[in-house]
């Protein structure tokens, strides 16, 4: 009997956010014996592209399928044959997706963005104007985490929400350009909340420039080391983020389990760090959402204990 | 019986000499168009959002407008020949990519003069392979450049690297944050124009005194204009074809080091898809996309259009979802209004 | 130069050959599979539409080209997204729905193609510089339109059986692309406008002497290549079950890219439809083998990339004059 | 035909001519216009080229000049082998060349486009070298006064696309002469000049002659070459047939040379017909700078000439009744309808067909076969069921059309430019017949065709008016319109200047009217 073969598929190849979920996807076919794994990828970031790849997996008759989607929408009918075919879909940041027997979330996204909203409010004084950025309004949970901010702030009547969710394309240029006119636009704006992982170095680079370390409280996604020179310079005041590694490896054991008749239940432990108590609930169509609390909060002291 | 009456050789009112005189002055000074749509746009944002008005804002405008600036003076070049490039971006990443790896790598001291001649010599050479391909292959420039567009990125993405670099050449960095003047903002924050603009002039003042004052200048415009005749008489057409493309590759290969030393990383993803913005800019500023016609002023005009309605949006509420459909609106008014001119003029 | 058409026809035959047995022998039975044949068959239509379009503009000439095929593709989606709810609802009758959908998808093709024939028609504009300034145009509506995010039609059976189900074995979509290809070669061939359409490209000036009505023609190949981009937004929609404005991003190279490997030259005059279809197989062919043999995605792009080159170059090449005389059919 | 071996006419072979070509062949596709050209050229001596349409004169000048390669056979300049070497190789060498195109730079100014080459020639492989403007301006000015244009700046800065056609003629012309060449070669230079200018120019000739430079002269206006003096070469059908002293030869000598046989041959027009219903009725027809007060009337079965200088008119005039250059005023009505002359697909179908001057670039489709640039014109008439053209139709329609003309080709799909010039040209008429007009506007008919071809081409004129068609022969082909019409207009400065019956009238008549001596 061959290896049961998982294939994980990402937005784009090649980013480092993926590059790290890579590790984390070859780690866990290395682990176990009985399951081959492989990750692979888009060159850009078009979902056509990546509804091509999954078809062809598809034709591959690959046991399962675990996914990132580029944008959830355009991959319910693919991933709906795929099951039709007996191929298991598992999907990570997709808790809209219909066709799809188990979606990982690392963490409630609402939940993740009133985080950076707490963050931002707490270092604002709970008073001024704040604004949030996505990497795009395709992507649902950057979306989702901008909504999670601005419901977070409701509480606070001094807090006023500028200018909100602002597309930066996954472009750490376009976002610092953006940043530069919101910062024209609201001379007094003090809070940014970052969507894309890319985000917060646009704008951290737009408020050293405007030599506003001190003044401006910037939170959002964000990998360390990328962000580490704002990190310390204070330009960005923190970071939080789950590790893509850990990320991938979770999918690829949701795979296996679910190959091997697994069920999975509110508060099992998957053995990961942030998956030890894991919630489970239903999704929009057949399929569960599994959700853990894996976000890591990363400020200037500590952004050197990660090596990615 | 009837009598044929042409309606349109009747220009004998006053008002339509005059209006056909307003339109052959301005087929020769075509940087009027960006310059009246620059005006239309500075005054109305102004009058919606008088924050527009900082010397900070200009300083941000004229600090967006380098790299695109350097593209555009390439593209300009290369459409002044009648060719066409789209392949400058990728170019540009690649450089910008390899080099940043390369020193810091290598030579992480290598001193940022140093950096910018490698970068050059490396897109001339990307360039002028493009242009030996479009001699050669006697096709259209658009498609050629498109190959060797994808060509020069799939190379880059899958045989260099794909990872966002945050560790960039202390030269490049330090560059990057060195300013010719700053100035003061609303909050007391300092705003500063960054020596790189200069590059910008000079390429811009270069390139102006190669098509206006030398020989190959007016080669240009000469194989731009009928390609044919050029050669009969005497003119180098695939000589001028190469380095019209190996200079373009040139500027693109500068352009991608100031954008990694402004963005003070090295991200090979960056730069694809901003080539059309570029031609614009480049149609905008009276150029022709048939060969033969344009101006390095009008080209800067383009660009600072262009730069402004990416940048004034927000100052005035529209939404930047709908900044594409202005761009586009942009190029074919533009292109509408100078094939219209080039009729007139030509009677 | 018929010659040269058919050698170009047996050379697409060859390749697409070729592909497979090369499949065949590197990966074996799993690529072989009814399954993955109609897998296949339905990415075809839609790349295999915009190529169709990006021929008929370089038939046309005068430096012929359709940047804006997919732009207007996503466009018409999203336009009949978010019309045709309003006159059908797909709970009360999911065909009536594809219908109108398909209907205003199709009406804003031709509103879209309108404006680029006219602009290159009648207003004598180069074909460059409109399709570019129209893919911005159009692209940029979409997005303004949707604000930037995905629509979604969600699982309406009708609509994704016709983008995703064969039907006796063929899918749908696949079908509909054949019966469209087939009935535009009809039209280059069989009508007054085709063979008018062929004229005119490979000489306007004489085309223009002759009493061809060029900006009509020009005008009626654009609207033509607006209408067939529409239909790839209505199959995109179909089988994404949802619409975008940034769907097929890289459709605008592999559209010109099929074109040149069916043998259209980009001067004008020539390209026939039965090549651009065996072209797009062969890519699409090409492409799933690059996916069966794991082959990087970053390397696919940079061998489409070098694929047009060498194909360019082949168009320049009279190959014929190389093969013996005894095996060309006819002696000099 | 001329060789090397055997060198006739009125020159002695000196040692080194300044330029020798040793029987040069070119082949355009399936026309050989050259076959075996040799020729020696002294310098400071002035040499005519000669020969009908489409002998091949322009050919052999692209040729001598670099802007084009042989297909066999050298070209020499004093005794070095150029053959092959291109443009800037000739230049280098002292040939400067008025090109019958002119070859300007449209979108470059006056100065530029006389004295860039002098630059780039002896700045030759240094890019950025400085473009020396004062210099450029000093000998544009020097080059335009010889030819009499203004040199003030604002006329040297112009663009040359915004210059009417006779400037831009002087112009190239000042291109030539600015520089001290060896040889200048003018294509047709006075086809659009005046008198004057034409004056002017020969001036300029004679100075560069007597500076040493040799000139060669392309022209049909045989009574200039007289005027000019030298030696006369004579072309016929690609070779070198003749060399004389222009001077003492009479037109109808050279005429002889030229086309092989006697002038004035038989007419082909046998009867004129009695009164036959009018067809076309044109009155006070007016195109600004083109012609004004056009008066004219074809009955059917007529045949009617025009002729006139290439500047007379007469080329608009027959655009505009082909629908490619509407008047501004005036009528027209074609068998007692007005015609709308607004685009030419109106004007075809009420039965007018036009075939255009320039075979090559306005009438074929030379890439497509001869079935399909027939079949273009009567495609309506070709569907058959679902209204879809029918293709054994077409066929059967091509195949009529090549037997009724005589068409040598291997078979109807293969390409138009595989065919001679006069095979081409007759598929050209045969497109136009096929529709069977009303009208037919023959431009030059016969421009660059041979002899054989000529004549059947004659023929087939000849019959569709005996059935009743009205012909307008629009051409300065003298011959060729008083073989074949019954009336002959004269056009000069864009007015009638004279109506002639064909019968009886001789060529010397029709000739002095046509260059107003
Ligand atoms: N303006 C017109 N008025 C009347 N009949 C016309 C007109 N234009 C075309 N027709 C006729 O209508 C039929 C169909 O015309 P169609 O539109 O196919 O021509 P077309 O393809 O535009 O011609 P072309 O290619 O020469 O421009 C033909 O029989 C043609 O002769
Ligand atoms: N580019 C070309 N392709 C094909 N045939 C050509 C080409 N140029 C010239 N010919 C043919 O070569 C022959 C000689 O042409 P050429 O232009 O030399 O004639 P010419 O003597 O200059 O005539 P004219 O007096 O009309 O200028 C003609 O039959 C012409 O049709
Ligand atoms: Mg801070
Ligand atoms: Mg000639």
């Amino acid at each position: 009997q061959d290896d049961k073969e998982v294939v994980t598929v990402v937005k784009v190849t090649g980013e480092n956010w993926f590059t790290r979920m890579e590790e984390g996807v070859t780690l866990y076919g290395e682990e176990h014996d009985g399951i081959g794994t492989r990750q692979v990828g888009p060159a850009r970031a078009d979902a056509a592209q990546q509804a091509a790849i999954i078809e062809d997996l598809i034709s591959q008759e690959v046991d399962a399928l675990a996914i990132v989607p580029m944008d959830p929408s355009t991959l319910e009918g693919v991933l709906r044959r795929a099951m039709g075919r007996g191929i298991a879909v598992i999907t990570h940041e997709a808790d809209s997706l219909q066709n799809t027997q188990l979606n990982l979330e690392a963490f409630d996204n609402a939940e993740f963005g009133a985080h950076f909203a707490e963050d931002i409010a707490e270092c604002m004084g709970h008073e001024g104007q704040w604004t949030s950025f996505v990497g795009s309004l395709g992507s649902l949970t950057h979306v989702q985490w901008a909504d999670g901010g601005e419901e977070y702030m409701a509480q606070f009547p001094e807090m006023e929400l500028v200018s909100p969710k602002n597309e930066s394309f996954n472009d750490a240029n376009r976002a610092y350009e953006l940043a530069k006119e919101i910062l024209r636009a609201y001379p007094d704006i003090k809070g940014f909340q970052g969507g894309s992982a890319i985000d917060v170095i646009g704008i951290g680079r737009a408020v050293e420039e405007a030599g506003l370390e001190d003044e401006t409280c910037v939170y959002g996604l964000g990998l360390p080391q990328d962000t580490s020179a704002y990190l310390e310079s204070g330009a960005v005041d923190g970071i939080a983020f789950w590790d893509p590694k850990d990320a991938g490896y979770v999918m690829n054991i949701l795979a296996d389990k679910f190959l091997n008749g697994e069920e999975i239940k509110t508060g099992d432990d998957l053995g990961v760090s942030g998956y030890e108590d894991v919630t489970v609930t239903d999704g929009p169509g057949e399929g569960k959402i599994v959700r853990g609390q894996a976000w890591v909060d990363v400020d200037a002291s500590n952004w050197s204990d990660y090596p990615f | 019986m009837i009598t044929i009456e042409s309606s349109h050789n009747n220009l004998d009112g006053v008002a339509q000499k005059v209006l056909r005189n307003f339109w052959v002055w301005s087929a020769h000074h075509p940087a009027i168009f960006p310059l009246f749509l620059i005006v239309v746009t500075c005054l109305s944002v102004g009058a919606i959002n008088a924050d527009f008005w900082q010397l900070s804002n200009l300083f941000d405008i004229l600090r967006a407008s380098v790299v695109r600036g350097l593209f555009a003076l390439g593209v300009l070049v290369v459409l002044a020949s009648g060719g066409l490039d789209v392949s400058f971006t990728a170019i540009a990443a690649f450089v910008m990519y390899t080099l940043t790896l390369f020193v810091v790598n290598v030579v992480p001291d290598l001193g940022i003069v140093p950096i910018f001649g490698i970068a050059g010599i490396m897109g001339a050479g990307l360039g002028a392979l493009n242009g030996l391909l479009v001699s050669y292959l006697r096709a259209p420039a658009l498609i050629v450049t498109i190959g060797t567009q994808y060509m020069l990125r799939g190379f880059l993405l899958t045989f260099i690297g794909t990872a966002l670099f945050m560790n960039i050449p202390s030269a490049m960095d330090a560059f990057g944050r060195l300013n010719i003047i700053t100035a003061t903002a609303a909050r007391g924050s300092e705003i500063g124009l960054p020596v790189y603009f200069l590059i910008l002039i000079l390429a811009a003042t270069v390139t102006w005194w190669m098509l206006k004052h030398t020989l190959i200048g007016r080669a240009i415009f000469a194989v731009g204009g009928k390609p044919d005749v050029a050669e009969r008489l005497g003119y180098r057409v695939k000589s001028v074809r190469v380095f019209v493309f190996a200079y373009a590759g040139l500027l693109a290969g500068v352009a991608g080091v100031i954008h990694v030393t402004a963005n003070r990383l090295a991200n090979p993803f960056d730069l694809a898809g901003t080539e059309l913005a570029v031609i614009a800019a480049v149609v905008l500023g009276g150029a022709r996309i048939t060969g033969g016609m344009g101006s390095v002023v009008g080209t800067m005009l383009g660009v600072v259009l262009i730069t402004l309605v990416s940048n004034v949006l927000i100052l005035v509420g529209i939404p930047s979802a709908w900044q594409t459909a202005i761009l586009g609106a942009f190029i074919l008014f533009a292109g509408l209004f100078f094939s219209q001119l080039d009729r007139l003029a030509m009677r | 130069m018929s010659s040269r058409q058919d050698f170009q026809l047996l050379f697409l035959v060859g390749i697409n050959a070729a592909i497979i047995i090369a499949a065949m022998t590197l990966v074996g039975e799993r690529f072989m599979t009814l399954y993955n044949f109609q897998s296949m068959g339905t990415q075809i239509p839609e790349l295999g539409l915009l190529a169709l379009g990006v021929m008929l503009a370089m038939i046309s000439g005068r430096g012929g080209i359709d940047l804006s095929g997919i732009a207007l593709a996503n466009l018409s989606g999203v336009v009949a997204f978010m019309i045709a709810p309003m006159i059908i609802a797909p709970a009360v009758s999911p065909v009536g729905f594809l219908l109108s959908f398909s209907a205003i998808a199709l009406g804003v093709g031709v509103i879209g193609g309108a404006i680029n024939g006219m602009l290159i028609g009648y207003a004598g504009m180069t074909p460059i510089i409109v399709t570019l300034g129209t893919q911005l145009l159009f692209t940029g509506i979409a997005v303004g339109v949707t604000g930037g995010s995905a629509l979604q039609l969600g699982y309406i059976p009708v609509i994704d059986d016709f983008g995703n189900m064969p039907l006796w074995g063929v899918p749908r979509t696949f079908g509909v692309f054949i019966l469209i290809a087939l009935a535009l070669a009809v039209l280059l061939r069989y009508t007054r406008f085709g063979v008018h359409l062929f004229l005119m490209g490979s000489n306007a000036t004489a085309a223009r002497f002759a009493g061809m009505r060029v900006k009509s023609i020009l005008f009626r190949t654009y609207l033509l290549a607006g209408v067939l981009a529409s239909i790839a937004g209505i199959i995109i929609a179909a089988r994404t079950s949802s619409v975008k404005w940034d769907y097929g991003t890289s459709y605008v190279l592999v559209a010109i890219l099929i074109a040149v490997m069916a043998g259209v030259r980009p001067e004008g005059g020539y390209g026939r439809v039965t090549c651009v279809v065996l072209s797009a197989i062969a890519l699409q062919l090409l492409s799933s083998f690059f996916n069966f043999m794991q082959i990087s995605n970053f390397f696919r792009d940079c061998a489409w990339g070098l694929m047009l080159l060498l194909f360019l170059a082949n168009t320049r090449v009279e190959w014929s004059d190389y093969v013996p005389a005894i095996l060309r059919g006819r002696g000099e | 035909m001329l060789d090397s071996e055997h060198p006739q006419g009125t020159q002695a072979a000196t040692a080194s001519p300044f330029l020798e070509t040793r029987s040069l062949h070119k082949h355009y596709g399936g026309v050989h216009a050259l076959k075996g050209v040799s020729l020696r050229i002294e310098r400071g001596r002035f040499y005519h080229l000669l020969g009908e349409n489409g002998c091949g004169k322009s050919t052999l000048i692209k040729i001598i000049s670099g802007a084009q390669s042989s297909s066999a056979g050298q070209v020499l300049i004093q005794g070095r082998d150029m053959t092959g070497l291109g443009p800037i190789a000739a230049l280098g060498a002292g040939i400067e060349t008025v090109y019958q195109d002119l070859s300007l730079l449209p979108n470059l100014s006056v100065a530029e486009n006389i004295g860039l080459s002098e630059q780039l020639v002896e700045w030759s492989g240094k890019l950025f070298h400085r473009l020396d403007l004062s210099r450029l301006r000093d000998s544009a000015c020097r080059a335009l006064e010889v030819v009499g244009l203004p040199t003030e700046r604002a006329f040297l800065s112009r663009q040359v696309e915004t210059l009417p056609l006779a400037s831009r003629q002087l112009v190239a012309i000042a291109r030539a002469v600015a520089s001290e060449a060896g040889l200048v070669i003018m294509d047709e230079p006075t086809t659009s000049l005046t008198r004057r200018e034409v004056d002017n120019l020969i001036r300029v000739i004679r100075r560069l002659q007597s500076e040493g430079a040799a000139v060669l002269f392309v022209t049909h206006k045989l009574d200039e070459a007289r005027d000019i003096g030298g030696v006369g070469l004579v072309m016929r059908d690609g070779e070198l047939v003749h060399e004389c002293d222009v001077s003492k030869a009479t037109n109808a000598e050279i005429g002889y040379w030229m086309t092989g046989r006697e002038l004035q041959q038989g007419r082909y027009r046998d009867m004129q017909p009695e009164k036959l219903p009018p067809l076309l009725e044109v009155k006070g027809l007016s195109l600004k700078k083109a012609y004004e007060e056009i008066d004219l009337s074809i009955a059917q079965g007529e045949i009617l000439g025009v002729t006139g200088l290439a500047d007379s008119g007469r080329n608009e005039l027959a655009m505009t009744l082909a629908g490619l250059a509407p008047a501004k005023t005036g009528s027209v009505v074609l068998g007692g309808n007005a015609l709308d002359l607004s685009a030419p697909d109106r004007v075809i179908r009420e039965g007018v067909a036009y075939v255009p001057e320039d075979r090559l670039a306005e009438g074929l489709f030379l890439e497509k076969t001869i079935s399909e640039n027939i079949t273009m014109s009567i495609l309506d008439r070709l569907r058959s069921g679902f209204g879809l053209v029918s293709r054994s139709r077409a066929r059967q329609a091509a195949q009529n059309t090549l037997e009724d003309l005589q068409i040598v080709a291997e078979d109807i799909h293969a390409p138009v430019s595989s065919l001679s010039g006069g095979n081409q040209q007759r598929v050209l008429i045969g497109r136009w017949l096929a529709a069977e007009p009303r009208l037919l506007i023959l431009h030059g008919p016969t421009v660059g065709v041979d002899v054989g071809s000529k004549e059947i081409i004659f023929r087939i004129i000849q019959s569709q008016a005996d059935k009743g068609m009205g012909v307008l022969i629009v051409s300065d082909d003298l011959p060729e319109l008083l073989q074949n019409c019954d009336k002959i207009l004269v056009m000069r400065n864009g007015r009638i200047y004279q109506t002639y019956e064909a019968e009886g009238l001789d060529e010397h008549t029709l000739y002095s009217a046509v260059v107003g001596d």
